[in-house]
């Protein structure tokens, strides 16, 4: 499936879980300092493992900069 | 003024909270930390770029440092608080510095989008710590929102002007019932210890330090003019007189000869 | 900025020099003296007191810093003169801090006078550190005749109004070939701070710290404060802009829906 | 004999030298901190024991003070 | 600068818009009416107090000046907009003044209550000029919902203490699309000069002419300023230069003898 | 203040003294000259130059303004004396601007040349209108000398920086027992303004006017604010207030319903 | 009938109409410069005549003054 | 001979006269707004057309300008 990734479209298997998305973008398990925002809305970390995307979804995934 | 900064219970032995933002890399932000002997850094959430290499939270674990978000980018009240539910996600942390920007010149805040957004926050248990402009006003009605601290601004974002309008700064410290932290604005070390006199409780500074010729030796700089700040408003300073008082006393002052006090003598003509 | 101060060839540790001019006591100036870490304090010469106990010179001694005699009260060149060989005498110094005053009310300087006594005194190798206006012109003048250092004021003596003229304390420095002192008109820590980062060599300071309402504290204040502004000016401050630079980067923002960036928003409609 | 010192007349014996009046006024020995002037000239420490006070003579006995 | 100033469609040949509070008594008012040839004066609604006698309208009315009625007093949007709507039916004009504090110490304006008050009257085709902060921000959100003014004020509603901060005031000129009047904070004629020069256009005074101890000649010196500060804004005036720039030619400069410039010259020294 | 403006027993109509430097022809000069309603004005002596067409001269007789001769350009006290004896013999005047440089980068006074130069004239009986620091000392000591006024500076000639230290500047007219003329600095119309409320009797302007882009209206814009400024300065302006004064009573306030004044509302809160 | 006018009790007889009030206040007729709320509600000019009070009506009659 | 006018040498006839000089630069006659100095001292316009200018002399001759 194709869904939007940080602005980018990406193909993805279909099913897949925002855990493997991520997974995928080469995060340390854990993953501290990233979060994830689907259509807006956040998923929380604990959601990862179920949370399946949608075809189409948005998709922000986001981790700590320098800043302010 | 006491030693430590308290803000939401949470004590700190700083009161310089370091924005991390344009420091040329880690290396350089990691000396500049330990030179600020700041306890607390504002980090950002951005998209992830799978090509980066190292993380800032390692940096600031290093430093043992409080990490404080930021809501920055954000022009809606409803940008703002998605941000800060990921940043919660993300840090771990309820706290937040929040940002609702109105301008993309100025970075000034939007009064109207800040307040909205302070109010969903902090219903939501967020420690809220928002970056607002000069104005008393606004300042309250935040604080009466229930925020933790507010963050009035100097001057704009990086423009390194200083403290444009004291006497709106000076309203804010003489109601507030919150600490107050100095914003944005700060171009040295002066900056600081002036805002610190006026009563500020603490200075957030980011360009200043991190776009320094030597961010290091600024780092250092600025907080030991924080410290400078703190001792001296605490200090009672002399009031500001409009005429000369003398440090040497007059009495006991030795006269070598009446020709040596001449006519034309200020002293004699107004005596 | 090295970390020592140098005037005539003499090395100081601080560049901060303490009047000892209205402290209350001894023992408070004592402990003000080691809070500040000064390593040069002023002493003036009056009638004796037979009833007086305790000389400041023992309190100087103990502290093991450098006396500086001042030849404060003279109004003319020739008892100023008088007076730094008095001084010559009583400390065994020929360092003399040079007052000729013009104006018993604001204790300005008055030029001819000052600077025939300089010219005097330079003669008689003293080494002579004119307290003097903020006049770029008699300022080269006292340099010129051979003067170890230039001390102009900020304000009045006691008058705690800080920096008056920065414009003309900068053109000063400009020209400057001997070390400047900011001598008279700090307020407060920042003042200080501000001297330094400006480019000034060292400050002297007396009402500031002696009559605030804790010395002590104060003196530890202006301390860090001079060494903040030695700092900060050597660190290369960034630049005062008219816009906002933002610390956090733009690159990278999140979007989360069309609807979270209304019609009216300003970076639309500056885009 | 009579004179000013410090802007107050004073008896001292005839003859009197610096250094009498200096130590009648309680200076320790070597008197640091201590300067003289006689008619509006200054006399060198080196000299307090030879010179003597003129009747008349104003005298400036000086010593340090706190000051700016 | 044209000579007149347009708000709404409207024309006035003056820059000064008189508020009419503080006078001592109708007689001074009128007289000082006419000394300062303003075209538009503020007035208020207060309780009906039967004992008065004389109405400010028959002044103005005399003075044949238009009538800006405000909303001082309240602390809501529904009190201001109540208020507009009297005084429509008191005074037949659509034209407010628009005020809404935030804080009865210092009467500043409380921007969320005042944003919401002038999108209401707007939408009742009121022509409003709204009372705001020197937020930038703020005054560009008050132009979009419609405003046909805004005035920012310098400082505090009668604390004469002029432009507080001008950077602010400069940034509301750069990116304002409709008059904006420096309302509040003139304290003497130069503020008013001042406020013209930056790009103000126009200024509202009362108590720096109403509270003047000659009212009327106060009255006549804020005219005179307004109109310099016209002229002189659009004449373009000369930078700020670090340097001096010779208003008398060097060129042709006599030389009546080598003594005469002796070495220590600067003009030599820099030659 | 009175209307007029007194140096050496001569009345003058107008505050305003005009400088002729910088004006880029004759022809702007004499609109200038009609614009500022000036009754005094500035020359230099320089050498011949057969080539040049038109005297200065011819343009001041029309104008029927009298002539001030200036010693521009000079470095000691013995150039200006004998420049002032050329320009008796030029001018058939005894009237003369004294100025005494000692930097040329600055083209700030020299305190020591300028007070022998000004001694000098007096005894030949000149009218000596010194160019002088904002020093009050030296300010006083021209005036023992017999100058018939000072005329201190505001901040360097052309530099247009208006008056960088207005506390100098009050002290020297606090002393002053003959006219104080500000001379050089003036940027604008308020800062002519300025000086005239802060108590100048007159300012002497050149740059501001000669340079400006619309070199005729800027003479209009400091006339009117030289007026206005003396106005001002008489009329006895408000005091500066840390907190508002209203301007609209608050006696006779409406209640509308208790519903309009929330709890949260400053004035319930204070009361 | 009794109402608060201007924050004050004041009788009426019952019936007693906005424009009654207004001229018992004195007003010239048309009364420039003058406006009503009854209750927290603007009672146009236009219909004082015919706009009768109720008891306990909370009644504000304003009128210009000076004002900043 | 030879002297110094203004800074460049110049020829004129011997025993030229101030007054021979200023005319010769073509000054109108009275010459109001100049003045002249001979060797750093000034020549008073009533002795001009006495004073002979001697060989070598420095000569200011001066006029007005705009200036500040």
């Amino acid at each position: 499936m194709r869904l939007m990734v940080n602005g980018q479209e990406r193909a993805l298997p279909d099913g897949a879980t925002v855990q493997a998305l991520v997974c995928e973008l080469g995060m340390a398990e854990g993953g501290r300092g990233v979060a994830v925002a689907v259509d807006g809305e956040v998923v929380p970390r604990s959601q990862w493992p179920e949370s399946a995307l949608r075809p189409g979804a948005r998709v922000e995934v986001l981790t700590a900069v320098q800043g302010g | 003024m006491d030693d430590a900064l308290i803000i939401a219970g949470r004590r700190f032995g700083s009161r310089l909270i370091l924005g991390t933002g344009g420091f040329t890399n880690h290396e350089i932000l990691a000396r500049a930390l330990a030179a600020s002997e700041t306890e607390m850094c504002t980090v950002a959430l951005r998209r992830l770029d799978p090509g980066a290499r190292g993380s800032i939270l390692d940096v600031l674990d290093r430093a043992g440092v409080a990490v404080l978000p930021n809501t920055a980018g954000c022009f809606t009240a409803r940008d703002a608080v998605t941000t800060a539910h990921l940043a919660r996600e993300a840090f771990g942390t309820s706290w937040i510095k929040l940002e609702v920007i109105g301008d993309d010149r100025t970075l000034l805040p939007d009064a109207v989008e800040l307040l909205a957004a302070a109010e969903t926050l902090v219903d939501e248990d967020f420690v809220v710590l928002p970056y607002t402009t000069d104005d008393p006003v606004l300042a309250r009605r935040l604080e009466d929102v229930g925020c933790a601290a507010v963050m009035p601004l100097g001057s704009p974002i990086g423009s390194g002007m200083g403290i444009c309008n004291p006497y709106n700064l000076s309203i804010i410290l003489e109601r507030a019932g919150v600490p107050v932290v100095l914003d944005a604005g700060v171009g040295t070390a002066s900056d600081a210890a002036l805002a610190l006199e006026l009563g500020c409780d603490a200075v957030l500074c980011a360009s200043a330090i991190s776009r320094a010729q030597d961010p290091v030796a600024m780092a250092r700089a600025v907080n030991l003019a924080v410290q400078a700040g703190a001792l001296a408003g605490g200090a009672g300073r002399i009031p500001r007189r409009r005429y000369a008082e003398a440090s040497t006393p007059e009495a006991g002052t030795p006269v070598f000869a009446p020709a040596s006090t001449p006519a034309g003598n200020p002293a004699q003509a107004s005596a």
